[in-house]
């Protein structure tokens, strides 16, 4: 049954492809849903999920991806690297308007790029090697590093450095600005209406910078708080597009067979969610790299990917997901081997010590999941207490070091370099956070490795250092890695070209149009 | 003197459900109701009475049943009739007033409404000319400031004004026959007197026949033309009132007539000389309903300035109406609640000063006897506990308290297999004899007894108060005897206090104030004592 | 009258203020503040930006601070700052108190007029296979939970028979006006209304019918029927007026309750009123917020007690209004 | 006693509500004894229709599990909340309401109050943020529930003991020199009972519907399966498998009929006035 549906997604997929070749016609209306409710639209102030998604319409960034994760033009026509890759110079698109009508310059990047250095954590993060940035002429910028740095063109995409109107915010307080209520980007659509609790309307920008689109009329973020009654509203046509992640898992399969339904796993390339389960290496039956690696082979990873994620995903070989730069499966291998748990655990000398999980509290599917890995773990012997919470105290707990497992998983925005090394490096154990070094593991050879491969060149270099750095990780097992995970955005066949980057439907509906 | 009857009941028999005390609540009753006479139904509770009234308007329980017999009215049978025949005769041509006129009334209605609905039911006048009716009734039933009285609703009226609005609405429709259902069993003497001269007035202007459900044979003398007694059902005795009450043929009925206290209190031996018991000194007591913020708080003075003693070895009585004061006078010497001002003395010590454990202590000197047989013993603790719990609070030895127990169920006439069974096994009388042992269990010096008599049945009650004339003299109480009962006071009462409104406005030896009464009230509530007057003389 | 009022309210306020401390101290005690809550959201998290958080929302101030400040806002009907929605919390509940009010007193309203209709025909009809028909039905919908319920409404009504909408308030971007609009929020209304409505129904039936045999066993109904009057007006005038009174009582104490306690039904329905609102500022830490809902449902709860009063005083004649 | 279970089995509801009760009391006892599979343990292939394997008789879920063990089990955790956290509503309720009826006065006043507070707060709000703050466990949840059922038990409690404390047999019980205390409990309390006992069925009924309800929105304890988790777990797969949560669901459901049903029986039968009456 498995199989036969993970046929039919391929079909319908080839059959969205194969559209691509008709003529994009205009007007219409889309209706997607939005979950959870975001709590502001103001990208360069809020970065959730739900925030990027709507606003990805709104705003823009410099550069946008493939799916290959190479750059496309953006508000940048065209960019240039110094030989020392040092120097990156962007010419900026002419005629670019923000919704007011005012235009768009370089001093709205350098303006944008300050901004977004006080408010944006991961900007912050990204400009680090930055030296400074100038804007010789209206239409250029220039970056200057401090040192070369590898994934630098991988940070311009719109949720990661949106661009903000300089004559708007420029001289008030960013927070507190009216504008954030009613946002203006340069995007292929203006911000209408929010209901809140209801919807969030977003029209068609008449002025956009590439002529001819976009080539929808409005588009309506619905806000539906069940899960069942998101799936419910696709079903009986009050949506046409619900976004990878908006219904549970369980109910993929059923929906995905509705009649023209199209579901694709494209669009998240960019972000190459990657699950894991952290095991705490401080303290407790975790500490021990035995017990971790039991971990790993008494967890049944098939299991939870063909019926917890309905085959969608791939089983996890290593800290990097297979899409992004420098992947390697040319590391040691943890099959789904009970026998070979136990003998282990006997090895390390675990008997039978309570260890505390705590499920991440992001819907049915990760309790679901949490559960079976509580009975896989049961089964070699491994004691195990659930530790509920919700996401505050997730947050929390995780931040303090407060758990023996549990879970997360985390975009690795395509460079071990910006989403892969801030897990294992041992400058990265700081209290209070929830996406750096959590489970405390602490190798000088691994801190060593992240640290020339951010910098070194050329790209052969670096593959050579990271194929080094996984192998190491894959064998001191310091998270439990599961699986890349995919999350289908399904979709009403009428909706075309909806998903034509690597940053998915957070790239917003710039291309999609209606059939009708 | 033969006029036709009203309503004839014919060997009318009804049945109780299974498993009843007796397969008949009225076994085999005929009774005339002749127009122009008042037809007294007189008995003990459970006799049937209420069961002929309720029959007789079609308003028996569906628990019941008729099984034979004959209701004859305008010369078809009641028993005959289905719901709209019985709905034509229900108020027009037969009307009742019942026991308690409070719940008989709607509390959401208008008195005037209500007595409007009487026409409405038989869709007779129009709303205005149904007003003035209303309006013309409540001043014939002498109902003060009619005009007011008919918007007025049931709680704002006196128990004596709800009764006359129920009677004004019994009258309506003139109808042809009336039943009376205890209806003057709830009010005061006072009220009584008035409505029993209400009730016969008006029967004697409209030339109605009445039925006259009632269990006091005071009542019977004042108000009956016509007596039918009844016990477990059945008729034992009938006749004419002065028939009745002066040449009793059935023993029942000579039974119930001699228990009837006599209103001529007998000759007591003299106490002068005596100590003190009790000495009660300048009682006041105001309760204070708080008025909210911008009203005035309204205040009742419960007592004011009660002072009385108590001799060794005598009973003083408390009499007064409902309100005026008496039940909580008890409850002040009891402590039960903390007077304003004012002093109990028992000997030596100061009741009123004492608090906490120390009062606990004291508390045995003095003890009560309460009311409502049903009320006063808790129905989950047996017999036995009950008795025994007081002494063993003071100290003494749990089977040593079982044991005089058991003693004193034998000295107030129960056997010791009581000890073990719970209240509700025993009849009412049975209940005020178990609340007299646990009163005399801690070998009390005073008794207090708050209406002990007031809920039993005439013959029940004059053992009990035997009983109690004979403990008090064989232990040597000394008794406050509280209770509305001018004959019973007569009866037990070395000297009565009468109290009215928190006051007591006469105190006199028993006889004297019998004889003499000083006080304009105490005159009118002895003027209004029923069964004073002879029997009325048959036409 | 007046002076009860004034009397209730300023006891009201007394009580929101104690509401306000309780729950201000309460909530803080959860783990996890909205700080961090956001953070995680950003998919970053360096101490910098936490602290940035932190001190914006002021949560750097110790407690007492933060609790003055805040009672000081309340004060002046200042219910304070949402630190998520980045708007007023008296703007936010504003948008969606109606809608909540739209839903609970129409699903009160629903519930309380059949509730009583059926309880009085289940009374009238003691003992007869109506009754029981009507009394088991109110059982099982008394001990169905409201969730499942609401599932199987919209499985049966919005999948299979395509009757109802399934979500929402309104049909988005119909742009209706006038009649059609409100034809197409009632249209929205029916579902969530019934399955809140129903299980108060329930309750309002049971009461209604035992209240009622009860009422039918008192003396003054007996006096009405010795009037001869007909069964029907002795029903409705005597016996249901007399016994609507403890239904009044429980409806009053229900009115209040339901404002806040509609989360799951908005949550299945996607209704956009402030029960949600409530559990989504909770799982935010959205202390303001949370703290707004909370004071303005009980003030809620109290406005209704009051209004239940009130009626009942007006209904009963034998209470005045003195307190 | 006799009396009482008699006037009980009289009435057809109760009857049936005590049968429901007690094959749920014994399922809750002996059911995890006689059916030792875990109700976590993944036995089957996931949504595997009931009736179809007697194995797993009323099918599995979306993990295979059997979703029969999770009725057998579910049974425990939900009577278990149900009558444990009344319990705790009692605990509060009936001191606090025979404190505040038996003292009057300033202790009443002041007692009042404080149920009013607590009764001015949404209950169900309440209970989501209490468990929020101890973070979802049997005991935080048992607690919450406790928590915001108690003031009616209080008020009930206090009504009760006002009236009962101007009967005359306790009256006679202070006359005697009985301490507070003693009065409290050996006279007021016992008498109190009947209609708490009532009261005390329908907050249990209430409270297995309040577990499920937070089970629902995902504040159920992970470490234990209860009626109201299985019925929020299944949700939304209720399309493709409607039997997760429709079993649960009805187990709910007979639960919650048969304390009600209980409940009314023993209003019947405690409370002599009805009794008595016609019906």
């Amino acid at each position: 049954m498995l199989k036969h549906f993970l046929l039919g997604l391929a079909l319908t997929s080839s059959l969205c492809t194969a559209a691509l070749a008709q003529e994009p016609k205009m007007g219409g209306t889309i209706n997607a849903v939005i979950q959870p409710e975001p709590p502001g639209l103001m990208l360069a102030l809020v970065q959730n999920g739900p925030t990027q998604m709507v606003s990805g319409n709104i705003y823009e960034g410099l550069l946008r991806y493939s799916k290959k994760l190479e750059p496309l033009p953006g508000l940048a026509e065209s960019w240039t690297v110094s030989p020392d890759a040092k120097t990156y110079t962007f010419k900026l698109k002419p005629g670019v308007t923000w919704h007011d009508g005012k235009p768009f310059t370089s001093a709205d990047v350098l303006f944008s790029v300050e901004t977004l250095r006080v408010t944006h954590a991961r900007a912050r993060g990204n400009l680090v090697q930055v030296d400074k940035v100038e804007a010789p002429d209206d239409l250029t910028v220039v970056f200057t590093l401090k040192q070369p740095f590898g994934p630098f063109l991988g940070i311009f995409e719109v949720g990661s450095m949106p661009m903000i109107p300089k004559h708007i915010y420029e001289g008030s307080d960013i927070k507190t600005n009216a504008a954030n209520n009613a946002p203006i980007g340069t995007g292929p659509f203006m911000f209408k209406e929010w209901k809140k609790g209801s919807f969030i309307q977003l029209v068609k920008n008449p002025n956009y910078h590439i002529k001819g689109k976009p080539y929808i009329d409005s588009i309506y973020w619905q806000i539906i708080p069940d899960a069942a009654a998101r799936s419910v509203a696709y079903e009986t046509g009050k949506v046409d597009v619900l976004p990878g992640g908006s219904i549970e898992n369980f109910d993929v399969p059923r929906v995905s067979k509705l009649p023209n339904t199209c579901v694709t796993g494209e669009g998240w390339e960019f972000f190459s969610p990657l699950a894991w389960m952290w095991l705490n290496n401080r303290q407790g039956p975790t500490a021990n790299k035995l017990v971790r690696q039991a971990i790993m082979y008494a967890i049944d990873r098939e299991f939870a990917r063909d019926v917890i994620w309905n085959g969608l995903g791939k089983v996890a070989t290593g800290p990097s997901a297979s899409t992004i730069k420098y992947y390697t499966d040319d590391v040691r291998k943890y099959p789904y081997d009970p026998a070979k748990a136990k003998a282990l655990l006997k090895e390390a000398g675990y008997k039978g010590e309570k260890i505390r999980m705590m499920p991440l509290p992001y819907g049915e599917t990760w309790l679901r999941w949490a559960e079976a890995i509580k009975q896989n773990l049961n089964d070699v012997g491994i004691t195990i207490e659930t530790v509920a919470t919700d996401v505050p105290g997730y947050n929390q707990k995780i931040g303090e070091w407060d758990f023996d497992i549990s879970y997360s998983y985390l975009y690795q925005y395509g460079d071990p370099a910006l989403g892969v090394g801030r897990n294992y490096v041992s400058s990265q154990i700081v209290k209070g956070q929830q996406f750096n070094n959590v489970e405390g593991y602490s190798n000088p050879e691994i801190d060593q490795l992240f640290a020339d491969g951010a910098v070194a060149t050329p790209d052969s270099k670096r593959k050579e250092i990271y194929d080094k750095a996984q192998k190491i990780l894959v064998e001191d097992v310091p998270v439990a890695w599961m699986l890349e995970l995919q999350f289908p955005t399904i979709m009403n066949c009428k909706v075309k070209n909806l998903i034509t980057t690597g940053i998915g439907v957070n790239d917003g509906f710039r291309d999609a149009w209606i059939d009708k | 003197m033969t006029a036709a009857p009203a309503v004839s009941i014919k060997n009318l028999k009804i049945a109780l459900p299974k498993g009843a005390e007796r397969p008949y609540a009225v076994d085999g009753i005929s009774i005339d109701l002749i127009p122009g006479e008042i037809v007294c139904v007189v008995g003990e509770s459970g006799s049937g009475k209420s069961m002929c009234a309720h029959a007789l308007m079609g308003l028996l329980p569906d628990t019941v049943s008729t099984e034979t017999g004959e209701i004859a009215f305008n010369g078809g049978n009641l028993l005959k009739l289905d719901e709209d025949g019985w709905r034509d005769v229900r108020g027009r041509h037969i009307a009742m007033v019942f026991q308690e006129p409070m719940t008989a009334l709607n509390p959401l209605m208008r008195i005037g409404d209500q007595m409007m609905e009487m026409f409405e039911a038989h869709n007779l006048l129009t709303p205005k000319e149904r007003r003035a009716k209303a309006l013309g009734l409540a001043r014939e039933v002498g109902l003060p400031d009619p005009e007011r009285i008919v918007r007025a609703y049931p709680h704002q009226l006196s128990g004596g004004q709800r009764q006359r609005a129920m009677i004004a609405m019994a009258l309506a429709l003139e109808p042809a026959v009336l039943v009376a259902d205890e209806p003057t069993t709830a009010l005061d003497v006072t009220t009584q007197a008035q409505i029993l001269k209400l009730i016969r007035d008006l029967q004697r202007r409209r030339n109605m026949a009445v039925m006259f459900i009632t269990h006091d044979f005071g009542v019977v003398a004042d108000i009956a033309d016509r007596v039918v007694v009844l016990r477990y059902g059945k008729v034992v005795e009938e006749g004419t009132a002065a028939e009745v009450l002066t040449r009793p043929q059935h023993d029942y009925t000579k039974a119930l007539l001699a228990a009837v206290p006599s209103m001529h209190p007998p000759v007591r031996a003299p106490l002068e000389g005596r100590e003190k018991a009790v000495e009660v000194i300048g009682l006041d007591k105001t309760y204070v309903t708080s008025g909210g913020w911008f009203k005035p708080d309204r205040s009742v003075r419960a007592a004011n300035e009660v002072s009385f003693d108590i001799l060794q070895g005598e009973t003083l009585g408390l009499v007064g109406e409902s309100g005026s004061g008496k039940s909580s006078v008890a409850r002040l010497v009891m402590q039960l609640i903390k007077p304003d001002r004012g002093t109990v003395r028992l000997g030596d010590s100061d009741l009123t000063k004492l608090t906490g454990r120390a009062l606990r202590i004291e508390r045995h000197r003095i003890q009560m006897i309460f009311q409502d047989p049903f009320a006063s013993l808790n129905p989950r603790r047996k017999v036995g506990n009950i008795i025994s719990d007081g002494p063993i609070a003071h100290g003494t030895d749990a089977k040593v308290a079982m044991q005089r127990a058991r003693e004193l169920l034998g000295l107030v006439g129960l056997d010791a297999g009581a000890m073990e069974r719970y209240p509700h096994e025993f009849s009412g009388g049975q209940r005020q004899r178990i609340g007299i042992a646990r009163a005399l269990a801690l070998d009390p010096e005073i008794i207090v007894a708050d209406e002990a008599v007031s809920a039993l049945d005439v013959s029940v009650q004059a053992q009990v108060l035997a009983l109690l004339e004979d403990l008090k003299a064989r232990l040597g109480l000394s008794m406050l005897f509280i209770t509305h009962d001018l004959r019973v006071a007569a009866q037990i009462c070395d000297r009565i206090a009468v109290m009215q409104r928190g006051v007591i406005v006469e105190l006199k030896p028993t006889a004297q104030l019998f004889a003499s009464p000083e006080h304009p009230y105490t005159r009118e509530l002895l003027a209004a004592v029923p069964g004073q007057s002879a029997p009325p003389q048959a036409a | 009258m007046l002076s009860f009022v004034a009397q209730r309210i300023v006891k009201g306020v007394v009580v929101l203020l104690a509401i306000v401390v309780m729950n201000f101290f309460l909530i803080r005690l959860a783990p996890g503040d909205p700080a961090v809550v956001m953070a995680g959201e950003a998919g970053a998290s360096d101490p910098q930006f936490v602290q940035q958080l932190r001190e914006k929302f002021s949560l750097d101030k110790p407690l007492p601070e933060q609790l003055l400040s805040y009672v000081k806002g309340i004060v002046t009907l200042d219910l304070g700052f949402s630190f998520r929605q980045q708007m007023p919390v008296s703007k936010l509940i504003s948008e969606r108190i109606g809608a909540t009010l739209l839903l609970t007193l129409t699903a009160f309203a629903i519930s309380l007029v059949l509730g009583i209709f059926f309880g009085t025909l289940a009374a009238r009809f003691a003992g007869s296979w109506g009754d029981s028909a009507i009394t088991a039905a109110a059982l099982v919908f008394y001990a169905t939970p409201i969730f499942w319920l609401a599932l199987m409404a919209i499985l049966l009504f919005s999948v299979y028979l395509g009757w109802l909408p399934s979500f929402g308030y309104d049909t988005v971007g119909a742009n209706y006006t006038g009649l059609a609009y409100v034809g197409d929020v009632a249209l929205h209304l029916i579902m969530p209304a019934m399955t809140i409505g129903l299980f108060f129904m329930a309750t309002y039936t049971r009461m209604t019918r035992a209240s009622m045999l009860e009422v039918k066993r008192l003396d003054f109904v007996k006096t009405a029927r010795a009037k001869g009057l007909r069964d029907n007006v002795i029903q409705r005038r005597h016996v249901l007026r007399n016994a609507l009174l403890p239904v009044v009582t429980l409806a009053g104490v229900h009115a209040g309750t339901l404002i806040g306690g509609a989360v799951i039904t908005e949550t299945v329905y996607a209704w956009p009123g402030i029960g949600r609102l409530m559990y989504e500022a909770l799982l935010q830490r959205d202390y303001n917020l949370l703290l707004g809902v909370f004071v303005v449902c009980s003030a809620m709860v109290l406005i209704f007690n009051l209004i239940t009063d009130l009626v009942y005083r007006l209904v009963d004649p034998r209470i005045e209004f003195a307190s | 006693m006799k009396a009482f279970w008699k006037s009980m089995l009289r009435h057809p509801g109760g009857v049936i509500g005590l049968v429901i009760l007690f094959i749920t009391i014994f399922i809750a006892i002996f059911g995890p004894t006689i059916f030792p599979t875990s109700p976590w343990r993944m036995v089957q292939r996931p949504f595997l229709p009931p009736f179809t394997n007697p194995a797993v008789l009323l099918g599995t879920d979306a993990l295979g599990r059997d979703v029969f063990a999770g009725i057998i089990y579910g049974a425990r955790v939900s009577l278990l909340v149900g009558m444990v956290s009344t319990l705790v509503a009692l605990i509060v309720g009936v001191p606090l309401g025979a404190t505040a009826g038996y003292f009057g006065g300033r202790v009443d006043d002041a007692l009042m109050r404080f149920t009013e507070f607590f009764q001015t707060i949404p209950s169900f709000p309440l209970a989501i943020v209490l468990v929020a703050i101890l973070q979802p466990s049997i005991y935080s949840i048992v607690a919450s529930i406790g928590i915001v059922s108690w003031p009616p038990v209080a008020r009930l409690v206090r009504a009760e003991v006002l009236s009962l404390r101007t009967r005359e047999y306790v009256q006679a019980a202070i006359v005697t020199g009985q301490s507070n205390s003693w009065i409290i409990w050996r006279e007021i309390l016992p008498n109190a009972l009947s209609p708490v006992i009532v009261l005390a069925s329908l907050m249990v009924a209430t409270a297995i519907l309040l577990e499920s309800s937070l089970s629902f929105l995902g504040l159920g304890d992970p470490n234990m399966i209860s009626w109201g988790y299985m019925v929020g777990a299944g949700r939304t797969v209720i399309r493709q498998a409607w039997w997760i949560t429709v079993f649960p669901g009805v187990a709910i459901l007979l639960a919650v009929l048969a304390m009600n049903l209980v409940g009314e029986g023993l209003n019947d039968a405690l409370n002599p006035r009805l009794a008595k009456g016609s019906r």
